[in-house]
């Protein structure tokens, strides 16, 4: 019924995300586009503010390969493994280059709703008595119009650009995912354009079959770029496990920037897309992420109606 | 590290002071029903409890899950375990807003890089703000899960450089400054938190007093009343009637080797 | 793991809904509660706030019943027949013994979305240059904080009582729907007891197969009725169609206020519970309603992860 | 009521006023990507215009449907043939929130009880509001469709009570008091709409001017000026190149009377 939005990263990226942009890779935990940060870097943009809840790893190669001006997040670590040693590196001592704008999870996930609904600020009951609004004073006071007191408010947040990861779209960019949904819908409404990276394509019948499945309508979506493997080392419910193991090297790789710059050269600038990484990771690391079985939803009917 | 001590029926392994740490915490969620499991060693007593005292207890991760049953701790606290076989599965903004702000939950479960003696935490920075020493991971979900869970529980190891007489920074409110203040602002503001209810160190169990401040109820095996004083900042609340941290059994000991940490990620 | 919340409607209703209580039976066009709205006539409750986005056919029945002193709502008709007679009886004219509190759609939606969230107040860009923040002084004014402009505000509207009807839940109250979600899920987190109606009480292991299906979990349901038929004339996706003919045949009989009672009196006070009134509608007409063939959604995989 | 014209090739069919008001309506939407459907005539010109001149639009129910597919006219417009088959099912908070007051649609259809010359709409009450001559069903989402929508169009039966110089209630802006103010309003309250661009009754066809002001740009067949006169409470704008409006097709007719409304619900 559209015109198919399906796209190389290469030409995605390219066409799409402009130096000096705010991009959002948003996914928590759970899908998110290490081929889109990886296809950033390759194409050396510039200045960008980048916007995510939880920056993980992938802002992290993303920021010591220079890409960024600025992060705008909520929490700042590697999960379950430590800090974001790139990220440290340019905001402690007397070297903070990189500007931060500072929010706790509620507080991203609001601004990415009051963006998406056009509503000049979300309020939410976070942070009274806490150092936060101090450290960053979008975050305000707002009296309640019935005389019952005051809570806080965040600010819009628009992405120029806004990435997510999922299971299946079809060429038009109608997008389902399953398991942790995250803010990517917020996001993806909330932005300019949008870049959707499946595992799979599929036909627009697999969509309407089940549309209570749908988190994104192609109405916003303006590239469909498909790439098996594109979440890795994260991960993506039903089809591939999260990589620990590659979270715990990143440890180790990070807080040595002369490591960091080599992984950079070999799985990033060295490499020309998703599918050449893949193969260097190998058929045994990533048979070893497989699901240990499967875990099927069952079917439901929605009847047909004439 | 490592300390001999005999259970309760017969000899009891030796066991680290991680162990009995996260062994203390889960005890403590004996009879909660909702559970906000955070990032780290929370997330290793909470599924402990899960298979010990509190088999009913609904797990709550930010990730938007809702009654997980994790067959595997998951590293990070978003997994693919922690979705498969739930209850429900929601977006971030269900379940901030209408879980955690909508007060269903009993227990928010928080580490912390330094608290002080009223349970204020800080998770933000080390140092000042704009050019801090050390640059932590900052709220995540804490500041609002301190303000609206129904009590808080925290985990961490003592030392003097987390205990602290003043907080770097407040990511998270505990009882501000005492009891009274606390209150006042909860009643103004209409939190639904009533704030910190116990924290559960490597040496001990503190609950809070009437005071707002927290007061060292039990002492871990092998801990020193000593070695508590040596790690916080400031001259601390002991109860009159402290007690023994009752050891932890083969059973618990054996989930957290076995099943929950086999890697020795969080006891070592 | 959680002990049965199974309930006959009579004993949830007996236990649950109070004179005077404010009660939402919510479900746009879909999956409206009809035998809950029948049981509380039946069991003559009175003095009740009746909020409901469209009060539809229900609402007209029990207003016609005298258990209600005031409706809430955005929507006041009988979807593409005309209007709600019996209402428009006490709400017209000089005997305008029904109060009225009118919002428009959205403004409804983000009331239940307040309640939920436990917000004082909700902000949405409606109602601009309209007569209805005059007609109803609780939709307030409220300016931003980034000094961008006044938005408008509603307050928080949290029922004593939500019931809401479903495809399926579990004994616990674990709730899944497909198709049309309406404000479900905002008016369940909203209330203080949730009465949830079923067409098919299926085991916990059917809920947990498809957690991203489920829109209410049951921490916040007290009592689960199945109620097979128990939306007619309203429909369940997938298991019945909209009974239009009854819609239409209701502006007939609600012309008539004696009309009116002695279809009160066959339908709803003579008859004991929906399995009397699914049989006396009779075989025939239910089949009528039945889908004209399947539509299944497909299964997806969520893996196995140990 | 209905009148005999020769078709475009060869004879027409006879054709009711509202089988015209219909078919003037759905041709309106040619080239529109996305569109609100509104309840009752709304829910019918969309649904022939995409059969006919937009095949490609997207539909929009507020019931929480993107890309509806319905496979036989839904007498309300919550129904479950606008589920089974389409892109997107959502919630209402997130119809209203992300696709309308988000700027997502392009066309907001409504029908109206009452509309004044610069196309405020009243479909709350006719008389006081406390105390009705008639209780209408009240804005439903019409009050946002008109402030977020890119632009509205409006189909309604032409009369003395419709069209009138005064609404007794504003349920839904127009142009309230013309183009300036309405200008004004919107850049200022940084509405997304630009307000009505069309209104299409059984007499005619009518778009706004620089004044923001209906004007008749099109006199359907059978229809007078004096008609015209006769059914509305103010002078209206009557355009110099006033012309007639095309009569339905035999196809047209068809999708109304075999597919659409072979009851005759909304045409007779």
């Amino acid at each position: 019924m559209s015109s198919s939005k399906v796209a190389t990263m290469r030409d995605a990226v390219g066409a799409l995300v402009r130096d000096g942009d705010t991009v959002a890779i948003e996914g928590f935990t759970h899908l998110i586009s290490f081929a889109a940060g990886h296809e950033i870097i390759r194409q050396r943009r510039r200045d960008l503010v980048l916007a995510r809840m939880t920056p993980d790893v992938i802002y992290d190669q993303m920021v010591a390969a220079g890409v960024a001006r600025k992060l705008i997040f909520s929490w700042l670590g590697n999960p379950g493994v430590g800090g974001l040693h790139a990220i440290r590196r340019v905001t402690e001592g007397a070297d903070t280059s990189l500007e931060l704008e500072e929010y706790s999870h509620f507080g991203m996930v609001a601004r990415y709703a009051a963006g998406a609904a056009n509503l000049p600020f979300m309020p939410l009951r976070s942070y009274f008595e806490t150092d936060l609004p101090v450290a960053n004073p979008l975050i305000r006071l707002i009296e309640s119009p019935y005389g019952d007191g005051t809570v806080y408010a965040v600010p819009p947040l628009k992405p120029d650009v806004t990435v997510i990861h999922a299971q299946r779209a079809d060429a038009a960019g109608n997008t389902q995912v399953w398991g942790l949904l995250g803010c990517q819908k917020e996001a993806a409404f909330a932005a300019d354009r949008v870049i959707v990276v499946v595992e799979e394509l599929v036909d627009e019948a697999v969509i309407r079959a089940d549309p209570n499945r749908t988190i994104v309508p192609g109405i916003v979506v303006d590239a469909v770029v498909v790439e098996p493997w594109g979440a890795h080392p994260s991960y993506v419910q039903g089809r591939y496990d999260r990589d620990n193991r590659f979270y715990r090297d990143w440890d180790a790789i990070s807080r040595d920037p002369a490591a960091t710059d080599q992984w950079l050269r070999d799985w990033v600038y060295d490499l020309d897309g998703r599918a050449a990484y893949a193969e260097k990771l190998g058929d045994e690391r990533l048979r070893a992420l497989l699901p240990s079985g499967p875990a099927p939803s069952g079917v439901v009917d929605y009847g047909e109606y004439r | 590290m490592a300390v001999e001590r005999p259970g309760g029926a017969g000899a009891a392994a030796a066991f680290s002071k991680s162990e009995m740490m996260i062994v203390a915490a889960a005890r403590e969620l004996a009879g909660q029903r909702v559970c906000f499991v955070g990032v780290g060693l929370p997330n290793i007593a909470v599924n402990l409890a899960k298979r010990t005292v509190a088999p009913d207890m609904e797990l709550v991760y930010e990730a938007g899950v809702f009654g997980a049953r994790p067959a595997r701790l998951p590293l990070s606290i978003g997994d693919p375990t922690i979705v498969t076989g739930a209850t429900a599965v929601t977006s971030m903004w269900e379940l901030f807003a209408f879980y955690l702000q909508g007060g269903l939950i009993d227990v928010g479960f928080l580490g912390a890089a330094q608290i002080d003696r009223f349970g204020n935490i800080n998770t933000t920075v080390i140092g000042e703000y704009a050019h801090p020493k050390t640059r932590l991971p900052g709220s995540g979900g804490a500041c609002e899960i301190a303000i609206n869970a129904r009590q808080i529980f925290v985990i961490m190891r003592q030392s003097a450089r987390s205990f602290v007489e003043r907080i770097d920074f407040r990511t998270s409110p505990g009882n501000l400054g005492g009891a009274e203040k606390a209150e006042r602002i909860r009643r103004e503001q209409g939190w639904l938190g009533r704030g910190p209810s116990v924290v559960v160190t490597d040496l001990g169990i503190w609950h809070f007093d009437e005071t707002g401040e927290m007061r060292l109820d039990f002492l871990h095996p092998g801990a020193t009343l000593d070695e508590i004083r040596a790690t916080l900042g400031w001259d601390p609340h002991i109860s009159p009637s402290l007690a023994p941290t009752p050891v932890p059994t083969p059973e618990e000991l054996r989930l957290i080797r076995d099943e929950l940490d086999p890697e020795g990620m969080y006891t070592k």
